[in-house]
């Protein structure tokens, strides 16, 4: 028998944590329907100061299960260690990439729980932070770009019979990055599609990133269900 | 031949310790009552000084003196430079000062 | 990690045309992986220069000595080049994992322990965020609402060019961790040179802190020490680490031994003074 | 510097670069840098002179003088330490590694003392210009001496088993020291004699 070497668990941990980040999304105020970037800072100022206990509570929700997006795309780049490459390049980028979508969340998180410390601090202060980790939020998008089209590059690359991901993740990765790149200009317009609360920023952005999450779990769940069973039987 | 080596160095130990020395003697002879005074005079040669000695240790310690002569030239020419720069400097910077 | 199967199996003759070499060199050069990263990261430097000196105008970075006024001004000068050049700087920033990827990649080819290249690996991946992206944020939140009270916009200004220059403990531990590699190494990966050039960066990178303490002069984080001096040390780090990149990968083997030299370069390589142990 | 005749050297010995020949890159590069930050403190120096003359009347000249006289000491010590090392008398290029550390020791303890005297005077890093950059050169040559300490463990390491005693390495590291020195003879110029 194979020693238990924890794999699975990462793997499994991720459903886990999924379920409290759609909790503590549902549970910010600001995010169903998102907080508009019109508001004045009278306005935000009496959100922060009407919604004080679910900004709190899904915050520290956030803070303390943000970074668990990174032992997945730790299990993808050792997956992609496996691929047909010359050189561990490929993986290399993937984990150097793990780090920063979280680290970027939790300045944001740090921004909001911030302005829900003091809500009856300055509103031009609380519009300040408000704008920050609005900001910080939006464009936290360089990394999972850069993670998707590696991704998706280190997947062409794997040529062997039987390659580690199938053709159509490389695919799907790169329709994930496309759908991420407007959210990089979030800050461009207080208003429309561009804007933090407008479709292609906020909508597209997260839907995409919760569509990915799912989908690569659920691939890479496959791919080393698929591997053991091979190591199984020559074992 | 070990020994003139070492007798070589102490004595080139000696006259940078003497060019050393030399900066006090300008110091007495340049301020009155312990007031410091602007000196171009000082300045310049505070910096040649200062080149000369970098120089001997080029030479001497850092066995320059033994090295390819392209090693000589470029010290060579390094210490040339640091004397532009210094020196075109200080003069630049005196003239826009008025 | 597996060996590649295709290496024997695809035919070793590019085609003709030039588009053709360059496709058939994407899919099939056996060093494709570093390639790419090299390329990545000349283009990545390249964009840096023109978003950071020429879109948004950031750098040469203002006085930090300024008053108010003048700062909301500079911020209305430059509102659509900061949001739009910021725009890209996120858009692009993940560029650095690539380029991060192939220098740690130079230290895993090394004769030394794995820990260096994952060390500066990390560090690296890590850096981005002091360095460049909680800049890019400070600077667009600045950008955002021109309307915003003078005094916060003063903050955002020293917010962002104090988090970019006074964070340098990620490039001195990190330009420390790659010239300790390179001295220890014994497969003459780089030129011995270049570590104590990395020594010589590393000391400048220790200059910038001054920045946090004065408001003008020499070491002001637009200063003559703070900011030139350190500026063209680190373009000359910079350039001279791209094409040691690039001669490692044109000399690379995929062996673990010693790195052999470029066929056209082994006799000057003997004869002149670089990097050739006595 | 007065050209001795040496024929036998010439003949004995063909030339060669002491150390690592990479090791002069970092020397001129180093040389080049502080050349640069000495250019700024002298320009900035000309646009406020009297400042500069008045702050400058705080330092000690004898404490530079005896600064830059144990560092010139600790250069001899390792120049003869590379000798002893050439010739093959391990031991006594040992006891020479040694008294270059123990004059760094003495070097570091002296600057110290000087900067807490300073300090203690009132000139801190942020009450002049003139302090700004006497205490910027003094610290950042002050890592430089406090890496070659480092440098000196790797050439004492070296001389002290049969197995290693690498004369490279030595002449290497003898190089950076020295660099060390000469830095704080140009240094010593600028802060404690230049009117």
């Amino acid at each position: 028998m194979r020693r238990t070497d924890g794999e699975l668990i990462m793997l499994w941990a991720l459903p886990a944590i999924a379920i409290i980040w759609v909790s503590a999304f549902v549970l910010f105020p600001g995010f169903l329907h998102p907080m508009s970037p019109t508001m004045s800072a009278e306005e935000v100022a009496s959100f922060y100061r009407d919604e004080t206990a679910r900004i709190r509570y899904s915050m520290i929700l956030f803070n303390w299960f943000g970074v668990g997006l990174i032992p997945t795309v730790i299990l993808l780049a050792m997956q992609v260690r496996r691929m047909a490459h010359r050189t561990p390049i490929m993986s290399y980028c993937l984990i150097a990439c793990a780090g920063g979508p979280p680290t970027l969340f939790l300045i944001a998180n740090m921004f909001w729980l911030l302005g829900g410390f003091r809500p009856e601090r300055a509103p031009e202060l609380t519009q300040l932070l408000n704008d920050l980790a609005w900001v910080t939020f939006t464009v936290l998008v360089p990394y999972l770009i850069a993670q998707c089209l590696l991704l998706a590059l280190a997947i062409y690359w794997d040529r062997q019979d039987k390659p580690v991901f199938p053709t159509w993740v490389a695919h799907f990765n790169l329709l994930i990055a496309i759908a991420l790149v407007p959210a990089a200009f979030g800050a461009l317009a207080l208003n429309g599609p561009f804007a933090w609360d407008g479709v292609l920023s906020f909508w597209v952005k997260n839907i995409a990133i919760a569509v990915w999450i799912v989908v690569m779990g659920v691939v890479l769940g496959q791919t080393i269900r698929r591997r053991r069973a091979e190591t199984a039987v020559a074992a | 031949m070990s020994n003139t080596f070492n007798r070589r160095l102490l004595l080139v130990w000696a006259i940078l310790t003497l060019l050393t020395l030399a900066y006090v003697w300008m110091d007495e002879a340049v301020d009155q009552n312990q007031t410091l005074t602007a000196s171009t005079v000082v300045t310049v040669s505070a910096i040649a000084i200062a080149l000369i000695k970098v120089r001997i240790i080029f030479r001497e310690f850092m066995e320059v003196r033994h090295a390819p002569v392209w090693l000589c030239r470029l010290t060579d020419g390094w210490v040339v430079l640091v004397a532009t720069c210094l020196l075109g400097s200080y003069f630049v910077g005196s003239a826009i000062a008025g | 990690m597996t060996t590649s199967t295709e290496g024997t199996s695809v035919s070793d003759t590019p085609p003709e045309s030039r588009l053709g070499r360059f496709a058939w060199n994407c899919r099939h050069h056996p060093k494709r992986e570093l390639w790419f990263a090299w390329w990545v990261m000349v283009v990545f430097y390249q964009l840096y220069g023109v978003l950071f000196f020429f879109v948004t105008r950031v750098q040469p970075p203002p006085s930090p000595a300024w008053d108010t006024p003048m700062i909301v001004q500079w911020f209305d000068d430059r509102h659509d080049g900061l949001l739009v050049g910021f725009g890209i700087v996120f858009l692009i920033s993940g560029m650095c994992a690539p380029m991060n990827a192939l220098l740690a990649y130079s230290m895993r080819r090394m004769s030394v322990s794995r820990i260096f290249a994952y060390s500066y690996l990390i560090m690296y991946s890590l850096s981005a965020i002091p360095g460049m992206l909680v800049m890019a944020i400070a600077m667009t939140v600045g950008a955002l609402r021109p309307d915003r009270d003078p005094e916060l916009i003063h903050w955002l200004y020293d917010f962002a060019f104090l988090s970019f220059s006074g964070t340098m403990g990620v490039f001195l531990v990190g330009s420390v961790v790659w010239l300790v590699a390179i001295l220890l190494d014994k497969n003459n990966v780089f030129p011995k040179w270049f570590a104590y050039l990395g020594l010589c960066n590393a000391l400048t990178e220790v200059v910038v802190a001054p920045a946090w303490i004065f408001q003008r002069g020499a070491f002001a984080w637009n200063g003559a020490i703070a900011w030139w001096i350190n500026m063209v040390v680190f373009v000359t780090y910079t350039a001279v680490f791209i094409v040691l990149l690039r001669r490692m990968i044109e000399r690379e083997d995929f062996g673990t031994g010693p790195l052999p030299d470029l066929p056209d370069k082994r006799e000057s390589a003997s004869a002149g003074s670089v990097g050739v142990l006595r | 510097m007065t050209e001795v005749a040496q024929p036998q050297l010439e003949e004995t010995r063909s030339r060669f670069v002491p150390g690592q020949p990479d090791m002069w890159l970092f020397v001129l590069f180093e040389a080049l840098l502080f050349t640069g930050y000495f250019s700024v403190y002298l320009v900035s120096r000309t646009q406020n002179q009297d400042l500069y003359l008045q702050s400058q009347a705080d330092l000690d000249l004898r404490v530079g003088v005896f600064n830059t006289i144990v560092l010139l000491s600790s250069s001899w010590a390792i120049a003869r330490c590379v000798r002893a090392a050439r010739e093959g008398v391990y031991p006594a290029a040992l006891r020479y590694a040694f008294v270059t550390v123990g004059f760094g020791v003495v070097f570091v303890i002296s600057k110290v003392a000087e900067w807490i005297h300073e300090i203690g005077m009132g000139n801190t890093f942020t009450s002049d210009e003139f302090f700004q950059h006497y205490f910027f050169l003094t610290s950042l040559h002050c890592i430089h001496v406090l890496i070659g300490f480092i440098v000196m463990g790797v050439v004492i390491y070296q001389l002290r088993s049969p197995a290693r005693r690498s004369q490279q390495l030595v002449e290497t590291g003898a190089t950076y020291w020295h660099t060390v020195d000469f830095l704080w003879v140009l240094i010593f110029a600028m802060l404690y004699v230049v009117r």
